[in-house]
C-alpha cells in the first residue's frame, strides 16, 4: 500500500521529511503571526505585540458591522457551496460520460470563468443585475459566486472521475439500481475526497470573493468588503481578530470535511 | 427587510450575546433575497460614508443632526477608500438607478461626470447658504467641501532639519527610507515637476528621469493612506508626500509626524458634493447640501482637520495650523492643478509611469 | 478497464443547469465585453462602434504587451516554485500514515482559509524592514542592513506561492496516490538507487498530476491582482493590475475589455496546450 | 423455455461492426460459454444482454420477455465482472445486500437472504470484512454471491477468473460449475480461455470477428470443428491442406498420404485436414524391425517440456511439419528423445478429421 517500507529506512525519507517541515513552516508562519497579532492590546499591528489582551475580539464581537458582514458572507458561502457542488459535479459527470470528442472543448468552456479577470466579470454581472433589479441581493451574489466556484468543482471532481472504475457503477446497475441510484450509492461515496476538495474550494472562494461582490453590493457588505474598506482607512488589529475568528470557523469546517472524507473512503478502502 | 440604519449604532452598542443572537436571527430571515434599498421614499436619504474616524465624524456631525432636525431616515453606503467608484456608479446612473442621493467627487471625477452627464446641475436657489461661501467653493454641480492639502509628511525625530523642499526626497541620506504615492500618481508626477521645473506641467521624459533618480531611494509605491501609515508605523519610511488630515490624526495618536508645505509649491484639493442624475430624492439632497455647508457643520469639519469654503467659520491657531488653507501666507505656495489635463492625460501618464516601473 | 464506448450524448443534459447559469453570468457578460472592446474611448466618453483602437493600442503602446509577457514570466516562476515545494509534500503525503496525511492536507489548505488581504498584512510583519526575519538576522549579526524581502518580485512570488501551493499539491497527491507502489518496489528490488526509481518511475507516472497542477496554478497566477499590489509595493506589474487600473482610474472600459479578452485568449491557449500535452502523456 | 434469446442482434459503432447478426439462446439451467479471442464481440454481446449496450438492431429477450430496450436495472440479470467490481466502501455483507436493497426487498427479508448467499459461497464468516481485506478468490466469491442473491433469470460472467492465479482458477472453475448445477441457474459465460470453456460448458459458442463460428457441446467443438478458425483456436492442431488423389481414395496432405475415410468426392480444390497433436504417436525407430513396419518417418526439430506433456515439432520426411504431444508417462521409450533424432510417426485413421467446406 504505502511505499513507506521502500523509502522509510533510507536517507531520502528523512530528507523529505525535513524539506516538508520547512514548507509547512512557510505555510503556517503568516497564520501564526496573525493569530498572535489578534491578541494585541495596541491599536496598531507590530510584532511581537508590546502587550496582549482581547480588546479587538470585544470590538469585533460587539460591532454590528463586523457581525453582519461575517454572517452575510457565511450565508452566501453556505448557500453557494452545496449548489456549486451539485452543479459542478453534474457538469463533471456530463464531461466524463459524454462524447469523448467533445470533452476537451466543453471542458475548456466550463472552466473559462475561472480565468476571466474578476473586475470585468464584475461589471458584466453588475449591468445584468441592474437590468433585472436584483443588485444588492442574494439573487445576484449567488449566481455570481457560483460562476467562479463551479470550475473548481469541475476540475477536482473531473480528475477523480477519470480514475473511477466505471464497472462499479455498472455492477450496481445490474443489481437493480437505476443510473441515479448507482451514482448516489456507489460513485459519489467513492469520489468523496474530490467532492470534499470541491466543497472546500467553493466555500473558501465564495467566502473570500471581493471584486465581483463589490460591484453587486450597495448597502450589504460581505466580510472581504468590510475588511477592505477598513483596511483602506487603517490597518487595525481588528482585522487580525476577525481573521482569526473566521480562520477558526473555516478551519473547523475544513477539518470536519477532511476527517469525514478520510474516515469513509480513506486509503484502507481504496487501493 | 433589513435596513442599515446608523442612527442608533455606534453610540449604544449591543452586548456580545445580543449581537450573536442578532446574527443568528439574520440568518434565519429571508431578508437577503430582497433588495435592501426599497423604492424611493421622500423621507429617506441614501448617502456614502467612510470607514474609520472620518466615517464616525460624518455620522456624528453631518448625518445624525440632519436626521434629527428634518425627521428623516438615512441609509449609509460605506466607501472602500476615499473615492466614489465611478466605474460602478456610471452603470447605475445609465440604468437610472444611482445608489445614492449625494456623491462626493474628486475634481477629476467631476470632469468625467460632466462629460458623461452623470451629475445633475444643482438649483442654486435651493441652496441659500451659498451666500456665505467663497465663490471658489461653488460649482454648478454643488459645493466644494473638505479641503485637504498634499505636502510632505516626515518623521520629526529622524528627519532633521525640518524639510522645506520636495528635493529632500532625493537626499541620499534618506535613501531606502522614502516612498511616493502610486494611488494618486498624477500628484506624484506633478510633485516631481514642481521640485525640478517649478511648474507641475508638462509631464514628460524629463519628469521620469528625475523619478528614475529617485527610484533607488524608494521603499515602495503606496496605494492608499492606510498603506503609507503602515509604512511609517513599521519604520519602513521616514517621509513621503502625504495629505494633512492623516498627519494630524497620526500625530494625535502619538506618532512623531509633521506636515510640511514645500516652498516649490503644494496642492490643495477638495471634493464636489454633487447629486447624481436620476437620484431618488434630489429635494432632500439639496436640503442636506444647504444645511451642511452652513457654518455649524463646517466648523466641525475644521475641528476634525479639513478646511472649508465657508467664510463665517472661525479657526483657532491649532486648527489653522492643521487645515493649512486658512493661512494666506502659506496659501501663496498653493499650486492650482489642471484637472482636464490630469483626466485626459491619465492613460498616457499611466503608460509612462508603468514603463518607468518596469524598466 | 471496460469503459462504456457508447458515445453517450444523453449525459450532456447534466450540463444544462450550469450552462444556463453561465449563459446569464458568463456568456452574456463575455459578449458585452467583446462589444465593449471594439468601442472607442475618447475624452472620457465611450462610443460604441467597431473600432480596433484598443487592440492596436495593446500592441503599439509599448507597455501592455511587455507587461503581458512579464505576467507570463511571473506566473511561470510561481508555477515552478509551487511544483518544487509542492512535490515533496505530495510525495510525503503519499507515504505517511493516514493521520499524518490529514495533518499535511490541512496545513496545505490552511493558507486559503484567511482572506488574501489579511495574509498580506501578516507577510508585512514577517518580511518587512523591521519584520521578524530581518530583526532576527540583524540581532544575530548576520546582516548589517535589512534585506529587501518584500516590495519586490521575491515578495510577490513568495506570497502567491504560499496560497496557490494547495492547488498544486492536491492534483499531485491524487496522481501519486494512484501509482501502484509495487512498480517502484520492483524497480528498487532490481537494484536501482532511490533517485533512479524516482526519476525513472515515480516522476514519469505522476506527470498527469504535474500537468494538472501546473495548469491550475499558472491560470490562477495569471489572474493575481491584489497580492502584487500589496507585496510588490506596486513595483511588480501584472496584466490584471493594468486592467483594474484602467477601470478604476481612467474608467476606460473599452481598453480594459480588450486586455481582458487578450488575457482570456492567452489562458485558453495554455489550457488547450496543456490538455494536448496531457493527452500525449496519457497515451504513452 | 429459454432464459436468454438473441435474434439477429447487430451492434455497430459508426462504420465499425462489433457484432454482426448473432442468434443465440441459453436454455433454462444451461451453461453457455461465449468463447473467442479478444475483440471478437463476445463482451459486447454480454453487455448487450446485461443492458449496458443497446443493439443497433435485432431483439433480445430474457425469460421470454422482450428486453431489447429495457435499461439494465430493470432486467434481472446477475453480472460478475473480471475485476469483480466490489464496492470498496461497503462491507461484504453490504455488497451482497445492495441488490436486495435496490429491488426494495423488505429489510427483514434481506438478512437471511444475504446470509444464505454467503453460505452458498462459503463466506458466512467474512460478512463484516471490507473487500480490500479479502484475497482474490474470496473477492470472486463475494462477487458471485452478490450476483446470485437477487435470484437472477440469468447469470452473466465476464472473464471472472482472469485475475486469479492458475491454481485458484482451476479450483474456482470446479466450484462455479458445481454451484451452477446445484442452483440450476442459466448462465452465460464469457472467456477467451478454451480450458475454462471446455471444462464448464453445456454448450460453447465460438465467436470470431463479430460472428458466431460454431455452436455446440464441448466435444463437438473440439472434435468436430466446423471451421478452420475453430479448429485453430480450440486446442493445438495440425491443419494440412490436401488434395484428392488416387481416384478419390487417398488425400495427399502436403506430402502426407492419408486415407479418404469420409469419401470426399469433390476435393479438387483441396481439403483441410486436421490432426490433433495428442493423437499422433512417435516412437524411436526400432532397429530390429523391418523398414516397412513404419509408414511415416520424421525428424524431431524442436521439443518443449511442459511437465505432464512434452510437445515436439516433427519434420515428416517429404511431408509437412507436425506438432506432436506425448504424455510424459515416465516410460523409457521417449526419455532420451532430443532434437535431431529420427522417429517413427503413426496415428489412427480416427485421428484424421476433414474440415467441412
Amino acid at each position: 500500500m504505502s511505499s513507506q517500507e521502500s523509502y522509510g529506512s533510507r536517507l531520502p525519507y528523512k530528507f523529505l521529511v525535513g524539506l516538508v517541515t520547512i514548507v509547512i513552516l512557510f505555510l503556517e508562519a503568516p497564520l501564526i503571526i496573525l493569530v498572535i497579532q489578534s491578541f494585541t492590546a495596541e491599536s496598531y499591528l507590530a510584532f511581537p505585540p508590546p502587550s496582549y489582551g482581547i480588546r479587538w475580539y470585544k470590538e469585533v464581537l460587539t460591532s454590528e458591522d463586523w457581525l453582519n458582514s461575517i454572517s452575510l458572507s457565511l450565508i452566501i458561502a453556505a448557500v453557494v457551496t452545496p449548489l456549486s457542488l451539485v452543479l459542478g459535479t453534474m457538469a463533471a459527470f456530463a464531461l466524463d460520460r459524454g462524447p469523448k470528442k467533445l470533452k476537451h472543448g466543453l471542458q475548456t468552456i466550463m472552466i473559462a470563468p475561472m480565468v476571466l479577470p474578476h473586475i470585468v466579470l464584475g461589471l458584466g454581472l453588475f449591468k445584468m443585475a441592474l437590468q433585472l433589479d436584483i443588485d444588492d441581493s442574494m439573487l445576484a451574489y449567488i449566481p455570481a459566486h457560483l460562476t467562479i466556484t463551479i470550475p473548481f468543482v469541475i476540475i477536482s471532481v473531473g480528475a477523480s472521475l477519470q480514475t473511477f472504475e466505471v464497472s462499479l457503477e455498472e455492477a450496481a446497475r445490474s443489481l437493480g439500481a437505476s443510473r441515479f441510484w448507482a451514482v448516489w450509492y456507489i460513485t459519489l461515496p467513492i469520489i468523496r475526497p474530490a467532492l470534499i476538495a470541491g466543497s472546500i474550494f467553493s466555500f473558501i472562494i465564495s467566502f473570500d470573493e471581493f471584486i465581483i461582490t463589490f460591484f453587486l453590493t450597495t448597502f450589504q457588505r460581505t466580510l472581504p468588503i468590510e475588511m477592505f474598506s477598513t483596511l483602506m482607512y487603517q490597518v487595525k488589529p481588528s482585522i487580525a481578530a476577525v481573521s482569526t475568528l473566521t480562520l477558526a470557523v473555516t478551519a473547523f469546517l475544513t477539518a470536519m470535511l477532511i476527517l469525514r472524507g478520510q474516515v469513509t473512503s480513506g486509503d484502507k478502502v481504496i487501493k | 427587510m433589513k435596513k442599515i440604519d446608523k442612527k442608533n449604532n455606534n453610540l449604544n452598542r449591543r452586548t456580545v450575546i445580543k449581537s450573536a443572537l442578532g446574527a443568528g436571527a439574520l440568518m434565519s430571515t429571508p431578508y437577503f433575497f430582497v433588495k435592501a434599498n426599497a423604492a424611493s421614499d421622500p423621507k429617506v436619504l441614501n448617502m456614502y460614508n467612510f470607514d474609520g474616524s472620518l466615517g464616525e465624524f460624518y455620522t456624528k456631525h453631518w448625518y445624525n443632526p440632519f436626521i434629527e432636525k428634518f425627521d428623516i431616515k438615512m441609509n449609509h453606503i460605506k466607501l472602500k477608500g476615499s473615492r466614489v467608484p465611478l466605474e460602478k456608479v456610471q452603470a447605475q446612473i445609465n440604468a437610472g438607478k444611482p445608489e445614492t442621493d449625494v456623491m462626493p467627487m474628486h475634481q477629476d471625477q467631476v470632469i468625467f461626470a460632466q462629460r458623461n452627464n452623470l451629475a445633475m446641475e444643482v438649483d442654486a436657489s435651493a441652496i441659500p447658504e451659498f451666500a456665505n461661501y467663497y465663490d471658489k467653493g461653488v460649482t454648478k454641480y454643488g459645493p466644494k467641501m473638505v479641503l485637504w492639502c498634499y505636502g510632505l509628511a516626515y518623521n520629526t525625530e529622524l528627519v532633521k532639519p525640518a524639510p522645506t523642499s520636495w528635493k529632500v526626497l532625493w537626499d541620499p541620506e534618506y535613501a531606502g527610507k522614502v516612498a511616493v504615492n502610486e494611488g494618486l500618481k498624477d500628484q506624484t508626477l506633478q510633485m516631481v515637476n514642481l521640485a525640478f521645473k517649478g511648474s507641475p506641467y508638462p509631464v514628460d521624459a524629463q519628469t521620469f528621469k528625475h523619478l528614475s533618480d529617485l527610484r533607488p531611494s524608494l521603499v515602495a509605491l503606496w496605494s492608499g493612506g492606510a498603506d503609507a501609515e503602515q509604512l511609517f508605523r513599521n519604520g519602513e519610511i521616514v517621509m513621503t508626500p502625504f495629505w494633512n488630515g492623516r498627519v494630524t490624526k497620526l500625530r494625535g495618536e502619538g506618532l512623531p509626524l509633521k506636515f510640511a508645505t514645500p516652498k516649490e509649491g503644494f496642492f490643495v484639493r477638495s471634493s464636489v458634493y454633487g447629486i447624481p442624475r436620476g437620484a431618488a430624492n434630489p429635494e432632500l439632497a439639496h436640503e442636506w447640501l444647504n444645511w451642511v455647508i452652513g457654518a455649524g457643520p463646517q466648523k466641525k469639519m475644521v475641528e476634525y482637520g479639513y478646511g472649508t469654503f465657508n467664510k463665517q467659520v472661525e479657526h483657532t491657531a491649532e486648527e489653522a495650523a492643521n487645515v493649512i488653507v486658512s493661512d494666506p501666507e502659506v496659501m501663496k505656495y498653493a499650486v492650482s492643478e489642471d484637472f482636464n489635463q490630469i483626466l485626459d492625460n491619465g492613460k498616457e501618464w499611466t503608460d509612462m509611469w508603468n514603463k518607468w516601473k518596469s524598466s | 478497464m471496460s469503459r462504456n464506448s457508447d458515445q453517450n450524448y444523453g449525459a450532456l443534459w447534466l450540463l444544462t443547469p450550469t450552462v444556463l447559469l453561465y449563459l446569464a453570468t458568463f456568456f452574456v457578460p463575455l459578449i458585452m465585453l467583446g462589444v465593449l472592446s471594439f468601442a472607442r474611448f475618447e475624452a472620457s466618453v465611450t462610443t460604441l462602434g467597431f473600432y480596433f483602437d484598443n487592440y492596436v493600442k495593446i500592441f503599439s503602446d509599448g507597455i501592455t504587451l511587455k507587461i503581458f509577457f512579464q505576467t507570463v514570466r511571473l506566473s511561470l516562476m510561481i508555477t515552478f516554485w509551487c511544483l518544487i515545494l509542492g512535490y515533496p509534500v505530495a510525495l510525503l503525503m503519499r507515504s505517511c500514515s493516514p493521520k499524518m496525511k490529514m495533518v499535511l492536507l490541512f496545513c496545505v489548505v490552511s493558507p486559503l482559509l484567511t482572506s488574501i488581504i489579511v495574509r498580506n498584512v501578516a507577510w508585512l510583519l514577517i518580511l518587512g524592514r523591521t519584520g521578524i526575519i530581518n530583526d532576527t538576522l540583524i540581532q544575530w549579526d548576520l546582516i548589517s542592513k535589512p534585506l529587501p524581502l518584500m516590495y519586490n518580485e521575491f515578495g510577490v512570488i513568495l506570497a502567491v506561492v504560499h496560497v496557490y501551493l494547495s492547488f498544486m499539491v492536491l492534483p499531485l497527491f491524487g496522481a501519486l496516490n494512484s501509482i501502484n507502489s509495487s512498480i517502484e518496489e520492483a524497480a528498487s528490488s532490481l537494484g536501482a538507487p532511490y533517485w533512479r526509481v524516482f526519476l525513472s518511475v515515480t516522476l514519469p507516472l505522476s506527470l498527469p498530476g504535474v500537468m494538472a497542477g501546473c495548469t491550475l496554478v499558472f491560470i490562477l497566477s495569471m489572474g493575481v491582482y491584489l497580492t502584487p499590489v500589496i507585496m510588490g509595493g506596486n513595483f511588480v506589474l501584472t496584466l490584471p493590475m493594468l486592467i483594474t487600473e484602467s477601470v478604476r482610474e481612467q474608467y476606460d472600459w473599452p481598453f480594459a475589455s480588450a486586455m481582458a479578452l487578450m488575457l482570456l485568449l492567452a489562458i485558453g491557449f495554455m489550457v488547450i496546450l496543456s490538455s494536448g500535452v496531457q493527452r500525449l502523456v496519457g497515451r504513452r | 423455455m429459454s432464459s436468454v434469446e438473441l435474434k439477429s442482434i447487430v451492434k455497430k459503432y459508426g462504420a465499425v461492426t462489433a457484432v454482426a447478426s448473432i442468434d443465440l439462446s441459453v436454455e433454462s439451467g444451461e451453461f453457455v460459454t461465449l468463447l473467442g479471442p479478444s475483440g471478437c464481440g463476445k463482451t459486447t454481446t454480454l453487455r448487450m444482454v446485461a443492458g449496458f449496450i443497446r443493439p443497433t438492431s435485432g431483439t433480445l429477450s430474457i425469460g421470454d420477455v422482450d428486453m431489447t430496450g429495457v435499461p439494465p436495472h430493470q432486467r434481472t440479470v446477475g453480472l460478475v465482472f473480471q475485476n469483480y467490481a466490489l464496492f470498496p466502501h461497503m462491507t461484504v455483507r453490504k455488497n451482497v445486500e445492495f441488490g436486495l436493497k435496490m429491488q426494495k426487498v423488505l429489510t427483514s427479508e434481506r438478512g437471511p437472504r444475504v446470509q444464505e448467499a454467503l453460505e452458498l459461497v462459503q463466506l458466512e464468516s467474512l460478512g463484516d470484512r471490507m473487500p480490500a481485506e479479502l484475497s482474490g478468490g474470496q473477492q470472486q466469491r463475494v462477487a458471485l454471491a452478490r450476483a446470485l442473491v437477487i435470484r437472477p433469470d440469468v447469470l452473466l460472467l465476464d472473464e471472472p477468473f482472469g485475475a486469479l492465479d492458475k491454481q485458484l482458477r482451476d479450483h474456482m472453475r470446479v466450484e462455479l460449475r458445481e454451484l451452477q448445477q446445484k442452483l440450476k441457474i442459466s448462465t452465460l459465460f464469457v472467456t477467451h480461455d478454451q480450458d475454462e470453456a471446455l471444462s464448464m460448458s453445456d454448450r460453447i459458442v465460438v465467436m470470431s470477428e463479430g460472428k458466431v463460428s460454431q455452436v455446440g457441446k464441448p466435444t463437438e467443438i473440439y472434435e468436430k470443428p466446423q471451421t478452420r478458425f475453430v479448429a485453430d483456436f480450440i486446442g493445438r492442431s495440425n491443419i494440412l491442406v490436401g488434395k484428392l488423389e488416387n481416384k478419390g481414395k487417398t488425400i495427399n496432405a502436403e506430402g502426407l498420404i492419408l486415407p479418404n475415410k469420409e469419401n470426399m468426392t469433390n476435393g479438387d480444390d483441396g481439403v483441410s485436414v486436421m490432426i490433433r497433436p495428442e493423437c499422433v504417436k512417435i516412437t524411436k525407430p526400432d532397429p530390429k524391425a523391418t523398414s516397412a513396419s513404419a509408414d511415416v518417418k520424421g525428424k524431431v526439430t524442436a521439443s518443449i517440456y511442459l511437465g505432464s506433456i512434452v510437445q515436439y515439432s516433427v519434420q515428416i520426411i517429404d511431408g509437412p511439419n507436425l506438432v506432436v504431444t506425448q504424455n510424459n508417462t515416465g516410460f523409457e521409450d521417449l526419455k532420451n528423445l532430443t532434437v535431431g533424432d529420427d522417429v517413427d510417426v503413426s496415428f489412427p485413421d480416427s485421428a484424421i478429421y476433414i474440415l467441412p467446406g
